[in-house]
């Protein structure tokens, strides 16, 4: 925000602030920023917490987190597509579908060497691989799309916002608010939470680590499955979908704490916006949104290490 | 001892790039050795194909090490395809290294053509094969956005034209951008701005709110990647009050019309084949069997097949050899007719080769076309004179450009 | 000039709303073992890490050998001579354990006054001698029992050669029989001399400790924390006397 | 019984932890491990508990250090060495572990409730919550501080009053007093006495060996993971060379 | 005469009592000769390029261990020291005219100055945030490739740069002797005393600072020395493509090191070599699967790591030798005792 600022106080005052044309133009222009913001933030926003949440209990990275978003979408793909249901059945068979898969892959590849950070996240990069070259065999590599839950748009101050759009954005603030609440809430929150930092203890307190982790794993899968459905409507369905927002989804994580879902979300928005203020002033430099918003993230780590939200102490007493 | 001539396609087969390459190529083996091959002086010789995954988006590594296989082990005598101008560069090095003719069918950067000039010794094997150079495709462009501005101007009386040039990230659309705001004002338009998304944007619903809060009429695309997709579907779906011509290559390929669910329509762009239209006697035969046979229409990288048919094929029956140092000068100064058009290989100010793919009236030209309800038109060229004193150009199966209703109904009152 | 060997002026330290360390004062000479006591969380660990420039303090001195050292670098102050052990053990854990206490001899301090020593290792094994783990000292250090862990944290801080020797609970963990010799240890440590190629000038030292009954019996000074604050400082006798700290510290009966 | 081992054998790659050990703990007593530093006290409770089998479940495919087990372990009348680390604590039998370990990251009320994860009685909750913080007022002043910035004392507070929130039958507590100040440590001995009284079966590691031999009804003597000692602690402590060699007194 | 003969004598000692005693010694031996006799038997120019890629990432790789697995400075953008090796070279062999000798070189110093450049800022995140961070790096300077085109070429690269030597043979012991000798020298580093400290901050920082050691020091002279190494690779595969482009900053190029070095198995410098040369070849011998190629690949390593998660060359090296309980010396799986301390194995 500090760029439009910026940009008004530079205005020669003859030209700028007696203009009102101008004034209107600013007004609109802060608008427009304002709700692209919003609404990159919150895909940021629904895929970083699925994403935060299984590196928070289970202290995966889970390169293969947008993997499974793309599965997802192939999954609404084959279901409005080739059988011809209404997307709303697809959403619910490919969170299904998707988050059983996620759990399979998790018993089968993650499970077993769950001790071994690094063969862990090199296991997620192969299952990454893996589903972007299977998905590639079906469906080979040309673009598809898959179909709106709600068509159309609105005008909301005079810009154009897909319903979709504000779907994502609803479903993100749906989601922060049940996760909040299983996490700090429920018992199962305490049990991730307690997993999260110590298995070995979490043992002792009655705690099942191996199947916590497992559910974890399914919501998490089942986020990014709920991400795809209402993300992807909105891009194009290829294989290699999944590597773009991933840098973006760590980016987020880190920059919120990791392991921090009040982080994540306002990290989401943070980048969102950053990007939205890329495209909208300086258009030439569009394609720089990633590098900036991923600059602003290294700015802010280096101010706070532990990211905004994390936690963080130098010494163990 | 070998009695086939061998012909390496490389490109990134999984990708429809490598795919059309592959197909082009295949068709073309298939018609050369059902008449029984090439005469290659006494002998008769059928064409063998070899496919190379370059995998070249994800890996040049790969790509080097898929041109080194196919010429040390495979050991073609010539290669065809090639997509991704980085990869490009780096695999031509190989191919002129080992001395083998290189068709290059989808890299339409100068500096390829440019190192024939620089070094005509090494780099002679190489030869533009499809499309031709991004300056050419940049003056084909503009005369689209010129066309579909006067059809703007004269049917929605719009006195003056405002467009706004969306053009990916890459090296190949900068001179198109300089080259544009200045012949944009040329052709009585006004320039209102650029913007720049990433070549694999997926969501561009911004940059779409600030180019229709500049109120441009037009929006002159230079796409070659996937945000050409989202960035048509977002447009027909936020039904921005402007239309898009340029170069889309996405939109070039019958998939477009499902992958933005219909969204695309009207979208233009420039391409080089499309259904129902002949730039010449081969184009329908071309056309026609391709789509029999893969059921799509063939896009710029299927050019393998004249490169093939139409190039090799030829140049070798006439140098009866598969010498190469014996088939680059005859090739090079061949005129000949492909499904496309009538190539000729153009020389640089200086007289040096260039090896690359001559542009105008009676030779290659492309299309302009439109997509119309789910079918992609051919608008241009439809009495089109390069220069008053040139001939009038009419391709068959030209259709008029249709405003979207959206637009009509927004200007027209 | 009569400089103390520790100098501690105004100390103090906020967490948030708590203060941990509260305006702390004293000082100390090169000869003394003072012990460090007082209730949980009255500030200890916190002092100490002060000390060593792990925690920066919110206000305050110390100067040791006449140098102010807050604001310096951890390693600063290490390599000028104060070493000190974590009252959380914290080795490093997949290494062998000769290997912990090789880090600490690779630190410029020891390098340099152990140069006619050539052996790195060798000098290393002395220090393991002297905390008596030595027979260990290629097993990896997570295989160690809390005990044994406790001695490796005084061997790795010993290896420095320090002329200051901080202890966080030093026999927190440890058997009776081996609180015992590691009392005598150190004793025999600040009187100085050499543990095989370890070369001791006898360091200063700080312990804080709640085992009492051998605390008492190395230490000639007691110095004693509440809620941040300095409550008593004297000899033990005097302190276990000290009705306050009886109040806040020892409760009746035990000594 | 209420836990009887039996031949217990525990190795970590090729090093023998426990050896052929047996031992017992009655319903109603109080039973005190001593023993010098590496004995293996530690790893009996983390055998019994199940945590050895768990971390030789998760380190199996490692390249080194193979976790071997073997003997028997019954409580309750039931054998537990092939159920899982959890489950045996759903039946009744709760460590308290060595060196702490709070959920770091988490506040301490945080804690306390993960402790009473198997509760479901809110009541009993509420109840068990009073206790603790009447034990340790600090944690009753600070319940929103994160764990780890707790002092050690704090922090073993905390391991205690975690292990405290649950119900036991059989209350395993890992060295309770290091890090303690004296008033706090005798409070604490005092405490698990009481809970002793109200009919809970304490197993304890103690090094403090003067005041828990006051205190238990019986002990083991453990040395190089067998044990070489077993009585009430006047038998103990009469045997001059044990008095000497394993208990420093 | 005699001063050869004694080289010759001790040479033979140490083969005897030093390389012959241990397994993977010897097939370390044999690997290094194999590699230097490879093109006696072979010309077939396909190979050579394999072996010379391979050796060529085979030091980015273990360069990558060296900066993560031993100094636990998780490095997710190590492409960064790879492609700013490339691009300076690249530059200065184009602009600069300087031969392949020097340009590699100081490739590798500019590599250094990146690896100050962010090392700097990382100092003080740790694990996971600094992973992601560092990830972070390789686009950011991929923003700035694309935003100067007239500088580097933008997605082209920079082009047409010099050979790396007269002929493939001469290229494939360039990259085969730089990479033995390189590998050599990181395994030399890590066996040192600044060896001890990496690992020693790679398990506790703050420890190795009250131990005295200037951890910002050390962590620094990791960033410089693995973005030398890593640089240097750089540079070699710039001449050798003779193009330095944007792929080698990509993300894709990030993973594939950590890939390489964590199946080969970390800290250990000899398993991300080792993976290199299992990894690099296979995906060139899965070519006659074209299609399943990387499907394959994800396979294999989805596989290997299921039962070798420590990765596969600490696997091997395990079933091929035992370590000795008493005194921690390595020895055959065959011997019975310790060939030192005579201690039993079993
Ligand atoms: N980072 C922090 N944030 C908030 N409070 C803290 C932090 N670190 C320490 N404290 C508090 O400061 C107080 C002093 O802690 P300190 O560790 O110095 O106590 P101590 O005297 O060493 O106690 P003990 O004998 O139990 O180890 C404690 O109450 C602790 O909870
Ligand atoms: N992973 C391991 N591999 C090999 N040996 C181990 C391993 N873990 C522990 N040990 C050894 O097992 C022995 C017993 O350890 P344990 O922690 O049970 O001792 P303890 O009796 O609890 O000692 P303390 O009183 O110091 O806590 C120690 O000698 C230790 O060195
Ligand atoms: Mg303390
Ligand atoms: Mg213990």
């Amino acid at each position: 925000m500090i760029g439009i600022y910026l940009e008004l106080a530079c205005l020669p005052a003859g030209r700028g602030f007696g203009d009102w044309n101008l004034r209107y133009n600013m007004a609109l222009l802060i608008i427009d920023i304002v709700i692209s913001g919003l609404i990159s933030g919150s895909v940021f926003a629904l895929l970083a917490i699925g994403f935060s949440l299984i590196f928070g209990v289970a202290r995966i990275v889970n390169i293969a987190h947008t993997a499974f978003y793309m599965v997802a979408a192939y999954c609404i793909y084959v279901v409005t597509h080739k059988m011809g249901f209404h997307p709303i059945w697809a959403m619910v068979i490919a969170i299904i579908l998707v988050t059983l898969l996620g759990i399979i892959c998790y018993k089968l590849f993650i499970n077993p060497i769950r001790e071994h950070e690094g063969a862990v996240l090199i296991a997620t990069i192969a299952l990454a691989m893996a589903f972007q070259e299977v998905m590639g065999l079906i469906f080979t590599g040309t673009y598809l799309s898959v179909p709106k839950l709600i068509n159309g748009y609105h005008v909301i101050l005079g810009v154009k916002v897909f319903y979709q759009q504000i779907l994502t954005f609803c479903v993100a603030l749906l989601i922060m608010g049940v996760l909040w609440v299983l996490l700090t809430k429920t018992k199962l929150g305490l049990a991730i939470r307690s997993t999260a930092q110590d298995r070995e203890v979490a043992n002792l307190m009655g705690i099942n680590e191996a199947r916590v982790a497992m559910m974890t794993m399914g919501v998490s899968v089942g986020l990014a499955a709920l991400t795809g459905a209402v993300v992807v409507p909105l891009t194009v369905l290829e294989p290699h979908m999944w590597m773009h927002p991933l840098i973006m989804m760590m980016a987020v994580v880190v920059l919120g704490g990791l392991g921090s879902l009040k982080g994540s979300f306002l990290g989401a928005y943070i980048l969102g916006f950053a990007e939205a203020l890329v495209v909208f002033l300086a258009p030439m430099g569009a394609f720089l949104k990633g590098s900036v918003a991923l600059s602003i993230m290294i700015l802010v780590l280096l101010i706070r290490p532990e990211g905004l939200f994390g936690v963080y102490f130098e010494e163990e007493r | 001892g070998q009695d086939t001539i061998k012909i390496g396609v490389i490109g990134p087969m999984k990708f429809v790039q490598g795919i059309g390459h592959w197909n082009g190529a295949t068709m073309a083996a298939e018609e050369i050795n059902a008449k029984g091959g090439i005469q290659v002086g006494p002998r008769k010789m059928k064409v063998e194909l070899v496919q190379a995954d370059s995998n070249e988006f994800l890996s040049i590594t790969d790509a080097t090490t898929a041109m080194e296989r196919l010429i040390a082990r495979d050991k073609v005598h010539f290669v065809v395809g090639g997509f991704r101008t980085e990869a490009v560069l780096a695999m031509q090095d190989i191919a002129m290294e080992n001395k083998k003719i290189f068709i290059g069918v989808g890299a339409a950067h100068d500096e390829l053509c440019l190192r024939v000039a620089k070094d005509y010794k090494t780099y002679k094997y190489w030869f533009r094969g499809s499309p031709f150079n991004s300056s050419f495709l940049g003056r084909t462009s503009f005369i689209h956005l010129g066309t579909v501005g006067a059809i703007l101007r004269h049917s929605l009386n719009i006195p003056k034209v405002k467009v706004a040039i969306a053009a990916e990230k890459a090296e190949w659309t900068e001179p198109m951008i300089k080259a544009a705001e200045t012949a944009i004002p040329g052709m009585g338009m006004e320039a209102v701005g650029v913007w720049r998304p990433s070549a694999v944007a997926t969501d561009v619903t911004a940059e779409l709110s600030a180019i229709q809060r500049s109120e441009a009429h037009i929006i002159f695309t230079i796409f070659s990647a996937s945000v050409g997709i989202p960035f048509a579907r977002q447009a027909g779906e936020l039904k921005i009050p402007a239309v898009q011509v340029g170069i889309n290559v996405e939109a070039q390929k019958d998939g477009f019309w499902g992958a933005t669910r219909g969204m695309g329509n009207y979208v233009a762009t420039m391409n080089t084949y499309a259904r129902g239209v002949e730039s010449n006697e081969l184009t329908k035969a071309f056309v026609d069997t391709y789509v029999k046979r893969f059921g799509e229409t063939p896009t710029y990288t299927a050019d393998t097949y004249s490169a093939i048919v139409h190039g090799l094929a030829t140049t070798i029956e006439q140098a009866g050899t598969l010498d190469p140092d014996k088939l680059v000068p005859i090739h090079e100064t061949r005129v000949y007719k492909s499904p496309s058009g009538t190539v000729a290989y153009l020389k640089d100010a200086e007289g040096r080769h260039l090896h690359e793919l001559r542009w105008g009236p009676g030779f290659l030209t492309a299309l302009g076309v439109q997509w119309q309800d789910g079918e992609l038109k051919a608008f241009w060229p439809n009495k089109w004179k390069a220069t008053p004193e040139a001939p009038e150009v009419t391709y068959k199966g030209m259709v008029p450009y249709k405003i979207p209703p959206w637009m009509v109904e927004k200007f027209k009152k | 000039m009569t400089q103390s060997f520790l100098q501690i002026k105004g100390l103090t330290k906020n967490f948030g709303g708590l203060r941990a360390v509260n305006d702390v004062t004293f000082s100390m000479e090169r000869n003394q073992v003072l012990g460090l006591i007082g209730p949980n969380g009255a500030g200890k660990t916190t002092l100490l890490r002060l000390i060593t420039g792990i925690l920066k303090p919110d206000a305050g001195h110390v100067c040791f050998m006449g140098k102010e050292i807050v604001g310096r670098k951890t390693w600063d102050i290490v390599n000028m001579g104060i070493a000190c052990t974590f009252q959380n053990m914290r080795p490093f854990r997949r290494l062998p354990i000769i290997a912990n206490v090789m880090v600490s001899c690779l630190s410029p301090r020891a390098m340099k006054r152990g140069e006619w020593v050539k052996r790195l290792e060798a000098k290393a094994m002395d220090a393991l001698e002297f905390a008596g783990i030595s027979d260990m000292a290629r097993e990896k250090a997570s295989t160690l029992s809390q005990g044994d862990l406790k001695r490796l944290e005084v061997a790795r801080a010993v290896a420095t050669e320090p002329e200051l020797l901080l202890l966080d609970e030093p026999f927190g963990g440890l058997s009776p029989a081996e609180t015992d010799l590691m009392a005598k240890s150190i004793r025999r440590l600040h009187k100085g001399g050499r543990f095989g190629r370890l070369h001791s000038e006898g360091p200063a030292m700080i312990i804080v400790e709640h085992k009492l009954q051998w605390l008492m019996k190395i230490v000639d000074r007691i110095i004693v924390l509440n809620f941040g604050n300095m409550i008593a400082d004297g000899t033990p006798d005097e302190i276990v006397k000290d009705p306050r700290v009886i109040e806040a510290y020892l409760g009746k009966g035990d000594t | 019984m209420l836990l009887e081992v039996a031949n217990l054998s525990v190795w970590y790659d090729k090093a023998m932890l426990i050896n052929q050990l047996s031992m017992g703990v009655d319903t109603g007593e109080l039973v005190c491990l001593v023993g010098p530093n590496g004995a293996g006290k530690s790893t009996l409770l983390r055998a019994i508990t199940g945590l050895v089998a768990w971390e030789k479940e998760i380190t199996r495919r490692s390249t080194h250090g193979d976790i071997a087990l073997e003997g028997i372990v019954s409580f309750d009348g039931e054998r537990i060495d092939q159920v899982a680390a959890h489950e045996i604590v759903k039946r009744g039998l709760i460590l308290c572990p060595e060196r702490r370990r709070p959920f770091r990251e988490m506040t301490v009320l945080d804690n306390l409730m993960a402790g009473s994860y198997l509760l479901k009685d809110k009541d009993q909750i509420r109840d068990n919550l009073g206790k603790v913080y009447q034990l340790f007022p600090v944690l009753q002043d600070r319940p929103n501080q994160i764990s780890g910035t707790l002092s050690g004392g704090e922090q073993q507070m905390l391991a205690i009053g975690r292990a405290l929130m649950s119900k036991p039958k059989l209350l395993c507590i890992d060295e309770p007093s290091t890090g303690l100040a004296p008033l706090l440590r005798t409070e604490v001995f005092q405490k698990i006495r009481g809970i002793h009284e109200l009919g809970i079966t304490v197993l304890l590691i103690e090094q403090e060996v003067s005041t828990v031999f006051k205190m238990s009804s019986r002990n083991y003597v453990l040395s190089s993971g067998k044990i070489i000692a077993e009585g009430t602690g006047e038998q103990l402590l009469q045997n001059e060379i044990l008095r000497k060699t394993y208990l420093g007194l | 005469m005699a001063l050869i003969l004694f080289y010759l004598r001790k040479l033979f000692s140490v083969i005897k009592n030093e390389v012959l005693v241990l397994p993977s010694r010897v097939v370390v031996v044999l690997f290094f000769l194999f590699l230097l006799l490879v093109p006696l038997f072979t010309k077939d120019t396909y190979l050579l390029r394999i072996f010379t890629l391979t050796s060529i990432f085979a030091i980015l790789a273990a360069s990558w261990d060296l900066l993560s697995g031993f100094t636990g400075q998780m490095n997710f953008g190590h492409a960064l020291f790879f492609g700013v090796g490339a691009y300076s070279a690249a530059l200065l062999n184009k602009y600069g005219g300087i031969p392949p000798w020097g340009t590699v070189p100081l490739g590798g110093l500019g590599a250094v100055l990146a690896g100050l450049i962010i090392g700097i800022p990382c100092l003080r995140l740790r694990g996971t945030y600094l992973a992601l961070t560092t990830l972070a790096f390789p686009i950011i300077l991929m923003g700035l490739v694309f935003a100067f085109p007239n500088i580097t070429g933008g997605e082209l690269g920079i082009s047409g740069i010099a050979r790396l030597a007269g002929s493939r043979v001469a290229d494939y012991y360039i990259a085969v002797v730089v990479m033995l000798g390189l590998c050599t020298i990181m395994w030399k580093i890590t066996d040192s005393k600044t060896g001890i400290i990496f690992h020693a901050i790679r398990e506790d920082e703050l420890a190795v600072r009250t131990s005295g050691i200037n951890t910002t020091r050390y962590k620094l002279l990791a960033f410089s020395l693995s973005g030398f190494f890593a640089g240097i690779s750089g540079g070699i595969y710039a001449h050798f493509m003779r193009i330095a482009g944007p792929s080698t900053l990509e993300v894709s190029m990030s993973f594939q090191v950590v890939i390489w070095a964590i199946f080969g198995g970390i800290v250990t410098i000899y398993g991300p070599v080792g993976a290199v040369f299992v990894l690099f070849p296979l995906m060139e011998f899965l070519r006659f699967w074209q299609e399943y190629r990387i499907l394959m690949f994800a396979a294999v390593v989805l596989l290997i790591l299921l039962y070798m998660p420590d990765g596969l060359f600490r696997w091997l090296r395990d079933k091929i030798e035992k370590e000795c309980p008493r005194c921690k010396i390595r020895n055959i799986a065959t011997r019975d005792t310790c060939r030192i301390c005579t201690a039993s194995l079993d």
